[in-house]
């Protein structure tokens, strides 16, 4: 009866996979050598899949990968100018409100329609994407940075460094993510208005910023708890043994541990970073118009979802598709290195 | 293993017929490599009362012997073949469901680490009382008496107290001792003890090795005692199987084994183990190289490539299970240890090592 | 027993390493109390000798490997190795010590790290204090991993291509890249099978042999311990029971627990049935409470009123036997367990 | 905790570079200025003025109180006190919570179990893609996809407003009489739009985190020693190793409190439903920063109270570490 485990069985730590890889050689008695034979064989059961999570990445893997290109690629080069689309901050009157599924009816020349100023959806879409998708990657880059190297120290020296560190941490864990960062734009712009006496700072650098310090706690406490794990490793008393410094044992010997644990939730974080870009958008302090991005296209128009439904659709199926796909990678990689997901 | 059930069968295990009959029993799992070959056609007998001891190292597949026979392996991805008579019944061919009326009641199994084959957030009592309350008709007070006693029996002070207690708050003998009680609560006719000492200390080892005597002998129970340390089944074992790579390698009664090992990789096991009245710094012999893959064993005898009595017909051949001099001594070797044809070998070996030693 | 004492140490200046009064202690959580691990052990060893520290789980005697190692530094007594006074060195001075004093750990697959080749996990002392220019350390490598019996074509694979066996030759030869005089091998054999267990032990006596090294052997394998040991220390809840010769000890235990301990080991020889009245009872008490007097009063069958007010201390019985119980086993004398073992939680 | 959390929000407040008074009146006379900087007491030195916030009795400035006299403060522009505004809106925000939760919890559990039991089988995966979708889905598309759909389209439920329900009462007595109990006008019916939409991401997050702690203890040996005891499956799942696989999920349903939170802010938002996350915004973008501070501070509180019951659930499962409490 219970079930054989599936697919994605936790492999206990990098050893898990050791095991695995020598598993028919050795040790098919231990209890764990035992289980990873489930493994397999629940693998083999689910029709090939276990066998492409075991080599290569599987169909799902492939179309994610080929979507999140897709994005990527039709943003850069529409900020780049390659792209024959039209301005997104252009108005044709005419077409305020028209699009697929609209009430009033198609717009013509425009094959997904107009927002209610009548600006091409194809555009502001593409443009949005790169406003999307540069928040989000920086704020999870700055999160990954701070984050990272707190949680690491934390984790590595203990005591009250970590007290210390865990501390701010959970002060900052204690505000709700939204609400936090609701009230960093807000700070972050008051600081951005007086001190520099004007508007002139970029908001995606607010937004980046703000998301970015939100995420800190957060990927800080998922490395310190890798961290944590690694430090107890006899290997490490071997390198002290040996008589490396305290830096270079973290830097050396668990950093590397570390860094594949980091790198799979990275993929989560920025999932999460452009729902809440989005989020911050309709609650009106995201990337501020007209500059476009998936969230604000949505922000701006939820209100005329009854007559024009395609303005708030369309971007929501393009950021649908991309946190799926961005989740579907992440716990792939997951799978891979075997992030427990209880450390999220 | 997907055979319908058969209609249920009646016993007809006379008083001369083995309580446990196992015949070339193969469990292989399906695996992206290949099929490990975990169980390789394995076969005995075992009497009511009396103790088997299973030794191997780690891969050798004692484990999953145990656990095969039992029926306690996922069914997807094993493949299990070959024949267990239980007590007259053909277990191989049961359901899961039908399963369980001899699980835990006639046949049961306490395993290598006592914590966790505790569940931890239920209390011993309950742990104790689930199978008695599951097989036997009984209430839930007169389950509880049940399980008081079972606790006195093995040795538990205090054993009432111990009802309402959880497994982290016993030590790691006492542990063990609860698992064999709940082992033994429905007085199964057999017992599967898989490492049951192995993480325990020595002194504590030697209490739980004795307790479990006491008990098969008080129950007049059957044992399958696996393990990896040939000192632990040499005092306990009525006969003793010797397994490598999924195979059993040589089989006989304790005295014959140890007097009349005929198998060198028995003979090469033994003799790498530090002994006490060995003066220190005894050169061990070793075994070189190492089990090999299951995935794809070696032609011939499994053992032949660590072998130093090896010879061509060795990597040919697989040798079957022949019967040695004695009653009950089985092994599986060309050149057997102790006989001329084995000291030929050997001699042989040994000059062509001195040979190519030299010319080195 | 189970006593504390100085009596079985040799001359101040023939040893390597000298360990007086050593003292551990870690806090249980924030209750305030605190687990006694080692107290008050003394030993030393000389040049080129093997010394084995023998006994159960919780006796103390991997925490002490790791005192002399300073990993942490134990919270009292001294260890002197080689002229050093280790526990009085601080900072630099102790991370100076460092390579000539190694240590070889129980698992071989936490020991090594995973993500690094196995040559620069051999390679890491030598670049830690820049001993050499890189040939020479590449050589070095080399030489150590053809020593411990590694294949020089495999030194750019990592851990997990090998098996349990090869790691713990890695181990090995990562502590004996930086010369050092002395390595502790805590329990480096009893995650491995028979017939690997035993190549291992023979490399030890190589690399010894080689390497010009001393060793301070932790197992809990009494045969194993006594196959590679001059000199076995058997501890029992964080105090020494008894220091002898492997040869006397095996033959004669003089402290009870000692011959408790060999009663209890399983023989691979059918011809002797184990004994049930040869069983010790009992198990180890709490490290946070232990009993008085002699700590292994609770379970010893030939316990007295004495042993509980007093602790009795290291004295020689015989020559080169040292013991601390009140009432040790004359030569010849069989422990004998009387009545039904005292089963205690 | 609480502490550092106040003191957080304060500096974070009182650290907006430039007059604060600057920020909350901008078209102010330097004179109005003055007196609502006399009013806030940010003549004050900071630590003094964190004192008085705080309502340290002693140390605080005469005749102010803080909030160890529960005292919230006013929002500026109506002199309304901020606990009133708190007593309408927080019951709201924690009804939906409430529910939310319940119902992920309930669906996640059994459908979990499912899961871990038949991994790797047609159900498992079944049950692992609709999860997978469910967790790519926004709560602001989903909001909006359910008015669109449920309510403007199908117009089976309002998708705008709010009416009473039974937790109201016990903030703002008034408003017990305002529970109506007809099916137009019934607090169910506002309710179940904003709590499908808050509840699916967490199914999701649940049910995969019980799906694979449980296929970890499934691989227990205890659970290969109560199968060997003869103990039938079902009991096996839910007696056995459903408890022990729960500790994780307690955790993060703990933990999810605080996104729950968030994403309330947005359903209510989009929903149109008085509770504190309209509020927030509202808020914020009127920049009433102190009470903002306050709103945050509740949320703290209320976070860090949620953890204590977390904790203490967690001593009722886990025997384990009952024990280790009882020995601190």
């Amino acid at each position: 009866m219970p079930a054989p485990p599936p697919d994605d069985i936790p492999i206990p730590g990098p050893e898990g996979q050791r095991d695995l890889d020598r598993y028919a050689e050795d040790s098919l008695d231990s209890g764990l050598a035992v289980a990873q034979t489930q493994l397999y064989v629940s693998a083999v059961e689910v029709g090939g899949e276990g066998r492409r999570r075991g080599k290569g990445l599987g169909l799902g893997a492939w179309l994610a990968i080929g979507w999140l290109t897709f994005i990527v690629a039709v943003s850069v080069l529409a900020q780049l100018g390659i792209l024959p689309l039209k301005s997104p901050t252009e108005s044709f009157s005419e077409c305020a409100r028209l699009g697929p599924f609209a009430k009033e009816g198609t717009a013509p020349g425009h094959l997904l329609g107009c927002d209610s100023n009548g600006r091409d959806m194809i555009a502001r879409m593409a443009y949005g994407g790169w406003s999307s998708l540069v928040v989000a990657t920086g704020a999870v880059l700055f999160g990954l940075v701070f984050g990272g190297i707190l949680g690491l120290l934390a984790g590595f020296f203990g005591g009250k460094i970590d007290a210390v560190i865990t501390s701010v941490f959970n002060v900052f864990l204690a505000i709700p993510a939204v609400v936090l960062a609701l009230a960093l734009v807000a700070f972050l712009q008051g600081a951005a208005s007086s001190g520099s006496g004007g508007d002139n700072v970029d908001p995606k650098l607010l937004l980046i910023l703000a998301i970015g310090i939100v995420s800190v706690p957060l990927l800080g406490r998922i490395t310190r708890a890798s961290a944590l794990t690694w430090s107890q490793r006899e290997f490490v008393l071997a390198a002290r043994a040996q008589g490396a410094k305290p830096m270079r044992i973290m830097v050396r010997e668990v950093l590397p541990n570390v860094v594949p644990a980091m790198m799979s939730i990275a993929l989560l974080a920025i999932a999460i970073a452009i729902v809440a870009e989005g989020t911050l958008s309709i609650l009106g302090v995201g990337v501020r118009p007209p500059t476009p991005s998936w969230g604000n296209i949505i922000g701006l128009d939820r209100g005329r979802i009854k007559e024009s439904p395609h303005i708030v659709f369309l971007p929501a199926i393009l950021i649908f598709f991309t946190v799926l796909s961005l989740n579907f990678l992440g716990d792939v990689v997951r799978a891979k290195l075997d992030v427990r997901e209880s450390a999220v | 293993m997907t055979q319908p059930a058969s209609a249920p069968t009646v016993s007809t295990a006379g008083p001369s017929e083995p309580l446990l009959q196992v015949e070339d029993l193969r469990t292989h799992f399906e695996t992206p490599r290949g099929i490990v070959r975990a169980v390789d056609g394995v076969s005995f007998t075992l009497a009511r009362g009396k103790t088997l001891g299973v030794v191997g190292e780690s891969g050798s597949g004692k484990t999953v012997l145990s656990r095969s026979i039992m029926g306690l392996l996922p069914k997807r991805g094993t493949i299990r073949e070959g024949s267990v008579r239980f007590d007259g019944t053909e277990i191989t061919e049961l359901s899961p469901k039908e399963m369980r009326d001899f699980w835990g009641a006639r046949m049961s199994m306490i395993f290598q680490d006592p914590m966790t084959s505790l569940n931890p957030v239920m209390k011993i009592g309950k742990q104790i009382t689930e199978s008695i309350r599951q097989h036997l008709d009984v209430d839930k007070k007169y389950a509880n008496e049940l399980g008081e006693n079972l606790l006195r029996s093995v040795r538990i002070p205090e054993p009432e107290q111990r009802l309402k207690e959880y497994p982290h708050q016993l030590s790691g003998g006492m542990r063990q001792r609860v698992c064999i009680a709940v082992a033994l609560a429905c007085g199964p006719a057999l017992l599967f003890a898989d490492e049951p000492t192995t993480a325990l200390d020595v002194t504590v080892q030697a209490q739980v090795l004795d307790l479990m005597a006491t008990q098969q002998r008080e129950r007049f129970m059957a044992i399958v005692l696996i393990t990896h340390d040939l000192g632990v089944v040499a005092g306990r074992a009525d006969e003793i199987a010797v397994m490598y790579a999924g195979r059993i390698v040589e089989k006989a009664p304790t005295s014959v084994l140890f007097s009349d090992m005929k198998m060198p990789y028995t003979e090469a096991l033994l003799s790498s183990i530090p002994k006490i009245e060995h003066p220190s710094h005894t050169r061990l012999n070793t075994i070189p190289g190492r089990p090999p893959n299951l995935v794809t064993p070696p032609q011939g005898c499994k053992f032949a490539p660590r072998c130093t009595y090896v010879q061509p017909r060795c990597l040919e051949e697989d040798p079957p299970l022949m019967p040695g001099t004695q009653p009950g001594h089985e092994y599986r070797c060309w050149f057997p240890v102790g006989t001329p044809e084995g000291a030929e070998a050997l001699a042989r070996n040994r000059a062509d090592q001195a040979v190519t030693g030299g010319a080195a | 027993m189970a006593g504390s004492g100085t009596a079985h140490l040799r001359g101040d200046g023939d040893s390597l390493l000298r360990v007086e009064h050593l003292l551990v202690e870690f806090p249980v959580g924030r209750s305030g109390l605190k687990v006694n691990a080692v107290t008050d052990v003394s030993f030393d060893i000389l040049e080129g000798e093997t010394l084995g520290i023998v006994g159960e789980s919780g006796c103390g005697k991997s925490t002490t490997g790791r005192a002399v190692m300073q990993l942490p530094p134990p919270k009292g007594g001294r260890v002197v190795y080689d002229g050093v006074e280790l526990t009085s060195l601080k900072g630099e001075d102790l991370r100076a010590m460092r390579p000539r004093l190694q240590m070889i750990f129980q698992d071989p697959i936490s020991s090594l790290n995973p993500r690094r080749k196995v040559k620069d996990i051999v390679r890491e002392g030598l670049d830690i204090w820049n001993i050499g220019d890189k040939d020479s350390r590449d050589a070095k490598v080399l030489e150590v991993l053809e020593a411990v019996g590694i294949d020089p074509a495999n030194v750019e694979r990592r851990p997990h291509e090998f098996s349990g066996g090869q790691c713990q030759r890695i181990s090995i030869a990562r502590a004996v890249v930086t010369d050092p005089k002395l390595i502790i091998c805590d329990e480096p054999v009893s995650a491995l099978d028979v017939s690997v267990q035993a190549q291992i032990l023979n490399l030890l006596e190589d690399m010894k042999a080689r390497y010009g090294l001393t060793l301070v052997f932790i197992a809990h394998d009494l045969a194993v311990v006594k196959n590679v040991s001059d000199r076995v220390m058997v501890m029992y809840l964080g105090k020494v029971c008894e220091v002898a010769g492997p040869d006397t000890l095996y033959s004669q235990p003089a402290h009870p627990y000692s011959a408790a301990l060999l009663a209890a080991i399983p023989v691979p020889d059918p011809g002797t049935r184990p004994d049930a009245q040869q069983v010790l009872g009992g198990e180890i008490p709490s490290p946070m409470e232990p009993p008085s007097g002699c700590r292994f009063r609770t379970r010893c069958p030939r316990a007295q009123p004495q042993c509980g007010q007093e602790e009795p201390e290291l004295r020689e019985v015989a020559p080169g036997q040292y013991v601390a119980c009140h009432f040790p086993l004359e030569p010849g004398e069989a422990l004998t367990f009387g009545g039904p073992p005292s089963v205690s939680i | 905790m609480l502490l550092l959390v106040t003191f957080f929000t304060f500096s974070l407040v009182r650290l907006l570079p430039g007059d604060p008074t600057e920020t909350i009146i901008p078209f102010g006379t330097d004179q109005q200025r003055a007196q609502l900087s006399k009013d806030l007491g940010l003549d004050k030195p900071f630590l003094q003025q964190y004192v008085n916030y705080l309502g340290v009795p002693v140390l605080k400035s005469e005749g102010t109180s803080g909030l160890l006299q529960g005292e919230l403060g006013r929002k500026y522009a109506t002199n309304q006190p901020v606990s009133d505004l708190l007593n309408q809106s927080l019951p709201i925000s924690l009804q939906l919570v409430i529910y939310a939760q319940f119902l992920a919890l309930a669906i996640a559990i059994p459908l979990g179990v499912l899961a871990a039991y038949r991994s790797g089988t047609r159900t498992d995966r079944a049950i692992n893609t609709t999860a997978f979708a469910f967790l790519a889905i926004p709560n602001f598309v989903l909001a909006l996809v359910l008015s669109y759909f449920v309510g403007a389209r199908l117009k089976w439920l309002p998708t705008a407003g709010y009416q009473p329900g039974w937790l109201d009462q016990f903030f703002d007595p008034d408003r017990g009489s305002m529970i109506f109990s007809g099916w137009e006008d019934n607090h169910i019916r506002y309710m179940i739009l904003p709590v499908i939409t808050l509840a699916v991401g967490q199914i999701a997050i649940y049910m995969r985190l019980l799906r694979s702690d449980m296929i970890a203890t499934l691989q227990e040996n205890f659970i290969t020693m109560a199968k060997a005891k003869g103990v039938p499956n079902r009991r096996i799942l839910f007696r056995h190793a459903l408890r022990p696989s729960s500790l994780t999920l307690l955790t993060v349903a703990g933990l999810n409190i605080g996104t729950l939170i968030g994403g309330a802010i947005v359903v209510e938002v989009i929903f149109g439903i008085p509770g504190l996350g309209t509020q927030i915004a509202v808020a914020i973008s009127a920049r009433e920063y102190v009470e903002l501070q306050s709103y945050i501070l509740v949320l703290a509180f209320l976070f860090v109270m949620i953890n204590f019951v977390v904790d203490f659930l967690y001593i009722v499962l886990d025997p384990r570490i009952r024990r280790a409490r009882a020995a601190a």
